[in-house]
């Protein structure tokens, strides 16, 4: 049963997390085969940040397992930790730091050499504000710096947790590249979200948190009429 | 009996027959407080686990 | 390798930690008065008397370190929890031991800064000569310093994200610390103002024993603490 | 029923023998102090003060045992991660600060008429003081952390340090005793003396196994109901 099988990226059973009296997960389970880009909608606390915390190993499920390319979160976060990306509503940067030494320091604790975050700076369109101290950035600046240190990291599975929010058009369209990008190397995405329209072209299929549980939406949620997406499919074989 | 050496030089023996009776009765009420404390605990436990089984019978 | 990757991680926390602390102008400045503070507190609760100053001098100036020290243990946490930046730093793969290591560090330095600030003012205040031992001093300060630093960035790790953290911190800490405070100051006064050298000698191996012996258990439960 | 218990990684803990045992343990207490009061004859210099030791030394001593207690469950938590382990580890610690405290207490009513102060900076009152802190400390920790796991990981660290740094605190004491006065010990005993103190060290050590074994079994069922319920909420799917 928990033979480990690299094609499932994310294989959710039951995972049930309380916090106090209160019951947020009741048995969620999920799979996501590498390649794909599973969008998850579902209502204000639903659980939605809850499930992707537990994910990326910062929650402990109170009951069920979760395993990363077959790593579980509970018994080998260290595996699990190297292989994902966490984005966060928060953008968990430096007030004190510049633009430039936030990135220079989580390349560090990346083991990234130090060129990439330069590069990643340019990218993100932040090279005019670099050597800023990033406490009077805006909001949008803040979450481009934080999708930088994604970029930087280039993980196998993003753990995307509104990723659009805050975003001008070209921010949509970083987001984007980023989840088109993992998939074409052989990797994941799940992504929650409210705006469904901007993930649309990128993220199929769709999953609903409803009641603490998962369940699959046929087609895109809120009516939105559904298209095919191409990416997911073609970049499926491409698994190494 | 060796306790003498921690007595003072030229302290004079006092009644103190007040003290032992105090610290008897001070350790028995320790003993009692706790020990009532531990059983209302668990009286209480044992509740929530009753009304834990109930609930879960019910679903 | 991984020692190599490991001791970079380390550096990184501890450069980026204490960048922010001096940027920030709240930050060590702050501190710092607040320790002077105590200092001038501590002379008007021992009386205008020079010797009953000058035989306090040692405690005072420990326990003003101390109480200065609190402060940066929590803010180092606090850094990382006012901006959500504790998830991103929890997340970057690789053993969490270098992120104690490396907060381990930035909290060092500052409290060897708050130390030479704090002595400085006690050698004015308290009429304290400079002893001629000053190398050996030095070492009772670097040994007491990392007594300090090591249990208090441990307990500041639970304390910080627990309710009453401003309370609890200094709760479980300050008992644990008594035989660092003790062998410190009797160390300190034995070379400051005076008494057998031996004496200085005894609580210094305390010292080095006590560093030694939480130094190997706090590296060793740091993982249990930071997560989840 | 059975199905019941399934629900909880561990059964509800039953009473069985205990009661008997606590009842036995008191009537035991109640024996032994009637005896030693009855065979030790007034002391020649303290008159009936010493009958105060008779509990003042078997609590210290047991204090002891329950702090050693605490580590050993505290290090067996770390190691296994036994939700139990942790339980146990919270009812000596308990247990121990309650013993600790009562020492200090008569240690006092003992010191005011033997030595003419309530209090006296002597190595052993001074390093009991400063265990009762510690340790006051550990509960203090544990009453203000409300998630079970985290709260039995992190307090399993400090009543292993706390454990762990007697011996220290106790030499840094003492040796700061000593160079400022010689520490007057007892070194011989009364036999009468001797068989009350073991008579009564025994009876204290009773009181507090039974103590810790109700204080656990009132935790543990604390616990197996949050389980249950759990398992409730979830559909009867069992933990596993």
């Amino acid at each position: 049963m928990h033979s480990i099988d690299t094609e499932l990226a994310v294989d959710a059973t039951g995972v049930a997390r309380r916090f106090g009296a209160r019951w947020v997960l009741r048995g969620a389970s999920l799979t996501l085969r590498t390649g794909e880009a599973a969008g998850l909608v579902g209502a204000n606390g639903s659980g939605k940040s809850t499930l992707l915390r537990i994910l990326c190993t910062l929650l402990r499920p109170t009951a069920g397992t979760a395993r990363i390319f077959g790593a579980d979160v509970v018994q080998d976060p260290d595996l699990v930790r190297a292989s994902i990306g966490f984005f966060s509503p928060i953008p968990g940067v430096y007030d004190d730091l510049t633009a430039r030494e936030n990135l220079l320091f989580a390349a560090t604790m990346l083991g990234r050499p130090k060129r990439t975050a330069d590069e990643t700076l340019e990218r993100v369109g932040l090279t005019h504000v670099s050597n800023e101290r990033v406490r009077g950035f805006s909001s949008g600046m803040l979450r481009r710096l934080a999708l930088a240190r994604l970029l930087v990291h280039s993980p196998r599975l993003l753990l995307l947790d509104e990723p659009y929010n805050n975003f001008d058009v070209s921010g949509i369209a970083l987001v984007n590249e980023l989840i088109r990008e993992t998939l074409a190397r052989g990797g994941a995405a799940l992504v929650v979200v409210h705006d469904v329209a901007s993930a649309v072209p990128v993220v199929g299929p769709w999953f609903t948190l409803r009641d603490g549980i998962v369940v699959p939406s046929s087609g895109i949620p809120l009516g939105i009429p559904s298209p095919t997406p191409a990416l997911a499919m073609a970049s499926a074989g491409g698994t190494r | 009996m060796s306790c003498k050496r921690l007595f003072l030089e030229g302290h004079p023996v006092v009644s103190n027959v007040y003290f032992v009776v105090g610290a008897y009765a001070v350790s028995w009420i320790v003993l009692l407080a706790y020990l009532f404390r531990v059983q209302s605990l668990l009286r209480r436990s044992r509740a929530a686990l009753a009304h834990a089984r109930s609930a879960g019978g019910a679903t | 390798m991984a020692l190599r990757d490991e001791w970079h991680r380390a550096r990184a926390v501890a450069w980026k930690d204490l960048t922010a602390e001096r940027r920030s102008k709240a930050g060590f400045n702050a501190v710092a008065a607040l320790a002077v503070t105590i200092l001038v507190l501590f002379g008007f609760a021992l009386g205008p008397d020079s010797e009953a100053i000058r035989a306090a001098a040692p405690g005072a100036l420990w326990l003003a370190a101390l109480f200065a020290g609190v402060l940066a243990f929590n803010r180092s946490y606090q850094m990382e929890l006012d901006g959500g930046a504790l998830e991103p730093l929890l997340m970057y793969p690789g053993a969490r031991r270098a992120l104690f290591a490396g907060k381990l560090m930035a909290n060092f330095v500052f409290v060897l800064l708050l130390l030479v600030i704090v002595i400085a003012t006690s050698l004015v205040l308290f009429q304290v000569a400079v002893p001629p031992t000053w190398p050996a001093l030095l070492i009772v300060v670097l040994l007491g310093a990392v007594g300090l630093v090591t249990l208090g960035t441990f307990y500041a790790a639970m304390a910080s994200r627990s309710r009453a953290r401003e309370v609890l911190l200094p709760l479980l800490l300050f008992p644990m610390l008594v035989p660092v405070l003790l062998a410190a100051i009797q160390a300190t006064k034995a070379l400051l103002v005076g008494g057998a050298m031996n004496d200085a000698g005894a609580w210094t191996s305390l010292l080095v024993a006590y560093d030694v012996i939480f130094l190997i258990l706090t590296f060793l439960a740091f993982d249990y603490v930071i997560e989840a | 029923m059975t199905s019941a218990v399934a629900n909880s990684p561990f059964e509800a803990p039953k009473s069985g023998r205990w009661l008997l045992f606590g009842w036995l343990a008191f009537a035991y207490l109640i024996a032994a102090q009637a005896i030693s009061i009855a065979i030790s004859p007034p002391d020649r210099d303290m008159g009936d003060l010493q009958k105060i030791l008779y509990i003042h030394v078997p609590a210290a001593w047991n204090m002891g045992i329950c702090y050693f207690l605490v580590a050993i469950y505290s290090m067996r938590y770390l190691w296994k991660r036994d939700e139990r382990d942790d339980l146990k580890a919270a009812a000596a610690a308990e247990v121990g600060t309650l013993l600790n405290g009562l020492t200090l207490v008569l240690g006092m009513i003992w010191g005011r008429p033997t030595w003419g102060v309530w209090w006296a900076w002597d190595a052993r009152l001074t390093s009991t003081l400063v265990m009762f802190l510690i340790f006051a400390g550990y509960l203090a920790l544990r009453a203000f952390v409300d998630e079970p796991e985290r709260r039995a990981q992190w307090s399993a660290a400090a009543g292993l340090f706390g454990a762990i740094n007697y011996p220290i605190v106790y030499m840094s004491v003492r040796w700061w005793r000593t160079l400022h006065q010689v520490q007057s010990t007892p070194d011989t005993l009364d036999p009468s003396y001797a068989l009350s103190l073991r008579l009564n060290a025994f009876a204290i050590l009773f009181i507090a196994i039974f103590f810790i074994r109700r204080r656990y079994e009132a935790a543990l069922t604390e616990r197996v109901a949050e389980h249950e319920l759990q398992a409730a909420v979830l559909g009867g799917s069992s933990r596993g």
